[in-house]
């Protein structure tokens, strides 16, 4: 097991690494830019170091910086937390070249995984369902519709050299699609000077449902359920829960059971998300992160596991607490993310907080690094906590959001706590019946407007 | 205007500015049938604890002590003169254990003069004086430790 | 207008202006029979957000206003005259639907004199006159549920 | 279901029960003191009324202040918490006559357990097992012998009109049985005027371990496992946990049934505790208590069962949601009660609390009704939150409980929680070897001295 784990980020999910170090028993290094001196994690370290100034690329993100806090303290491995250097596969190369341990996975699925063609590959040959398409150009019409056949309808015609939505027609039938490609084909030629397309299945209202892995990086692996994320506004997540309100316990079963293996024949090692587009009972591999999410505690509280601890365990060189039979999905969780953004507008609202006050009692859990006189720097993203609610049924577990969401006092900035007060209260979330365009429509539709 | 001449405005003026140099909260005079009173009721002197004062002290194992941390956050003060670490890593005052000291206090510099050393990732990082002067002060020792932003040295 | 001549608007307006420009709170001149007196109060300066302050607005769902509880919660001034409910009920301001009230605003009340009755678990409770006076308020209306320490009227 | 309960009680029992109340849709009235208008249940309940001065007896414990608050807003039940009117069997005889509901057992099991006698009658005829005793006055010293041999050594001496511990002799084997006696006799004789005596088992090291039971008035029963409360100072609970570290699977279950078949059959409404000492595999009854109590988090944590909602849903007349095989034990969890008191003295420490700010992350709880710039008042007990901590294992558990009181900030007045901080570093306590004596032990050779 490490003895010292410099935690190479900021925020909630500092804060979350450090309480899983001390609950190993594991000394802490807080590392923070000079924006971050009061922060709660570096308070609570046993150590901190300031790496440097507040742009992220000249501290979070400066490796050599970071590299040289573990030299000056001793520190025997390095947990990235998300963002800043958790997906960069270099920055695992030089720790292991200077012996100091990496808190993630092996840095070639780290590369694998972060090429959007490759993790696609890979993926398909694991046996992780993927978005059909016509893999290569479609050159002439009866090509086309014969491909099109097979995946079914509607298909998406999207420009080889495509990108911006440029060069990209939905044919939702046989008798559209010679019109689709055409102008396909014409779009693309003005934008990319290319004309070759293809053909992918279209998803008209998907859900984004991701399964929670765990591997030993020895061929152990497991999966942890799914996450059903669904509710986005700019493709960033704003609401997650757990399971599913779309699956039922064989769909979960299977997909987990895919993935899981996949993992296994991987090798992977620690935490790891596979992201998943779903409608009408089919998945479609998106992409794989390589990371502990913002949203894991989603699955923490519907199984107990604290996933932190697993991956620190397991970087170390240490088996999984858990095997697949002991992995019991327990009632149902969700968990909002509280931005220090407008309700409405999603302004960024950095500053003070004057008064701060957090839920309290069953099945009610706040991860976050803010406190009563905190300022929130303008430096980094909005992100000021989690509140991730627990209950026994999806019922049981709105009820309490709902009430724990009417406690939780944030004064002196705006925050995102409206518009959740809003969403529990929605019939459509509360009959989870919405996709990946639901929270932008009804904002659009004017939602939030008072 | 014969009521002016017999209140003096001037005279209320001078009383009311010796209230307030003197400190005092009240003047009375009295003269004859003439009385003027200037009263200047003190502020409250009222410890403003902003609501937005830090978390107090975080909580910390018995036997630890508690950082005072409602005592704000002293910033590095960037006087003239300071050199501050550009990064984080070792900071070495000489070239090898035997040799002798780049610079010593008292020891006068010219801008681009090598001061010190610090390792990070193995790699030796020159320090060099962004200024001329004199070496005032070094807040290090051979082998120490620094932050990003830590004061290395003064040069005066 | 004779008084007019006495008191010359124009010294009390001179010495307004010098309570102000001065930072005083008070000026007092007198001659003979005139005596004039200026007075600022000063307001707080601060509003004092204490440390100690509660909680300033608890969550509310949407569409319900949050109640500000920064101000801090008035005391129930028992200024004297105030008749304060010695419990909680519903009060009654005449013995029943088509009785007169037992007082209304003006009337002169003796020492033990009812004033209304009180509610509470089917027992209806009288509440008399603690002093003598007039009355000078009602607060409550017939029905209206009261709570302890509620103010129902003043005698003066 | 009920549409609006009143809360007749204050702290964090009130906001406990305006959570569960909320989280069943139910309206909320609560009543205060005048030395509680600005607490975090006045604050948080649709409507409030004061009810009187700061003494409990004119306000909390004042039936027609209460019944007249009911009156006032339409509440159609009342919640009375623990303490102040819980245990009152007349309050629940009057908000009968009112029909007005009454969120507790019938009145006429409170005023049963609330007779020593008459509940230990009860508990031998429900075959909860007692304290074995000579049941009445041993005459000659042969009678003794034979009983206390029955009953085993060492047997406790004690006048029959005893009291405060006066004509009460412990005999550890029978060779001291005859002079305990007459030592026992000649005291209860001048302190008493009555020499008669009786014999008692007497339990040297014994623990406290209680069973949360759950019944439907109507015949149906549960059992929700036990907690161990062994750990007091003055016969106040000070940490609370469950399961017993001294008790396994069976145990439990053993015990559990006899206290769930015993509730059966005595149709028991709503919460109740069934407290006994226990010592050398054995259990004997003490009391029973027939309300919610301090410590039944520590219950809710290990089965995910709220137990102030099953409260109010049978008190309606519904059914328990659970049935006995629907419970199960689910890791560990512990209850530290946080009291505003010097943590070596324990002189109670009233006053404004200046900064708080309490622990998060996954298998934290904090139940409290205190906030920054809360005024604590000197008229009522001291208890101001409860820290609640659930681990997969008890190590976890405790790991978990260390981290989670290190980033607990109370500051202003003096609390408890070094106390808690020093007892979650001790070897006694890490390997659960307490029994009721240990923590006043602990004190008084200087454990808290610095």
């Amino acid at each position: 097991m490490f003895d010292k784990i410099l935690i190479a980020n900021r925020g909630e999910i500092a804060l979350r690494i450090l309480r899983a170090a001390k609950e190993l028993g594991i000394a802490t290094v807080a590392v923070h830019s000079t924006a971050d001196a009061d922060a709660m994690h570096v308070r609570l370290a046993d150590e901190s170091v300031c790496i440097g100034p507040p742009a992220a690329r000249d501290s979070y993100l400066n490796i050599p910086s970071i590299i040289a806090a573990c030299e000056i303290t001793g520190a025997d491995a390095v947990h990235p937390g998300y963002g800043f250097l958790s997906e960069n596969a270099r920055f695992a190369d030089v720790l292991a070249h200077h012996q100091i341990g990496f808190i993630g996975p092996k840095a070639q699925h780290i590369r694998t995984m972060g090429d959007k063609i490759e993790a696609k590959r890979t993926a398909l040959k694991l046996g992780i369902p993927c978005v059909p398409g016509s893999e290569g150009g479609v050159e002439d019409i009866d090509t086309a519709k014969r491909v099109a056949a097979e995946i079914g309808y509607p298909v998406l015609v999207k420009a080889a050299a495509g990108g911006g939505g440029r060069g990209m027609k939905v044919a939702r039938s046989e008798a559209e699609l010679e019109q689709a490609i055409g102008m396909a084909k014409s779009e693309a030629k003005a934008a990319f000077g290319d004309d070759a397309v293809y053909l992918e299945k279209y998803l008209e209202k998907p859900r984004h449902i991701e399964v929670q892995v765990l591997g030993d990086g020895r061929g152990g692996a497991v999966h942890l359920a799914e996450r059903d994320c669904s509710l986005q506004r700019r493709h960033q997540k704003v609401w997650e829960e757990g399971g599913s309100p779309a699956l039922n316990e064989s769909m979960r079963a299977e997909i987990g059971g895919i993935c899981a293996n996949a993992m296994k024949e991987l090798g992977y090692l620690g935490a790891g998300t596979v992201e998943f587009l779903y409608e009408d009972g089919k998945f479609y591999f998106i992409e794989m992160n390589t990371r502990i999410q913002v949203e894991h505690p989603v699955t923490e509280m519907i199984t107990g596991i604290d996933l932190v601890i697993e991956q620190i365990q397991v970087a170390s060189g240490g088996a999984l607490s858990v095997s697949q039979s002991d992995i019991k999905v327990e009632g149902h969780a969700i968990e909002c993310r509280i931005n220090a953004e407008h309700p409405e507008t999603f302004q960024p609202s950095p500053g003070v907080i004057t008064h701060y006050h957090t839920p309290g009692g069953l099945g009610v859990r706040v991860d976050s690094a803010a406190f009563q006189g905190y300022r929130i720097p303008p430096n980094y993203d909005s992100l000021i906590g989690k509140l991730i609610v627990h209950g026994r049924t999806r019922n049981e577990c709105l009820m309490r959001l709902r009430r724990a969401l009417d406690e939780f006092v944030i004064d002196g900035i705006e925050t995102t706590l409206p518009l959740f007060r809003t969403l529990v209260r929605n019939p459509d979330v509360q009959n989870g019946l919405y996709d990946i365009h639901w929270l932008e429509h009804f904002l659009e539709d004017g939602g939030m407007k008072v | 205007m014969p009521k002016n001449d017999a209140i003096d405005p001037e005279l209320v003026r001078e009383l009311a500015n010796l209230v307030t140099e003197t400190g005092l909260s009240e003047i009375e005079v009295e003269k004859g049938d003439l009385r003027i009173r200037v009263v200047r009721r003190l502020e409250p002197v009222s410890v403003q604890v902003a609501a937005g004062a830090p978390v107090a002290a975080l909580a910390a194992p018995p036997g630890q002590s508690v950082p005072s941390a409602l005592a704000p956050a002293e910033p590095q003060r960037t006087q003239a003169g300071t050199v501050p670490s550009p990064m984080v890593g070792t900071a070495y005052l000489r070239a090898s254990p035997d040799a002798k000291a780049f610079v010593d206090v008292g020891a006068k510099v010219e801008v681009g003069d090598k001061l010190l050393l610090i390792e990070a990732m193995k790699t030796f990082n020159e320090i060099v004086a962004p200024r001329a002067g004199t070496i005032s002060a070094i807040f290090v020792e051979d082998g120490q430790p620094v932050e990003f932003g830590e004061t290395l040295l003064v040069i005066s």
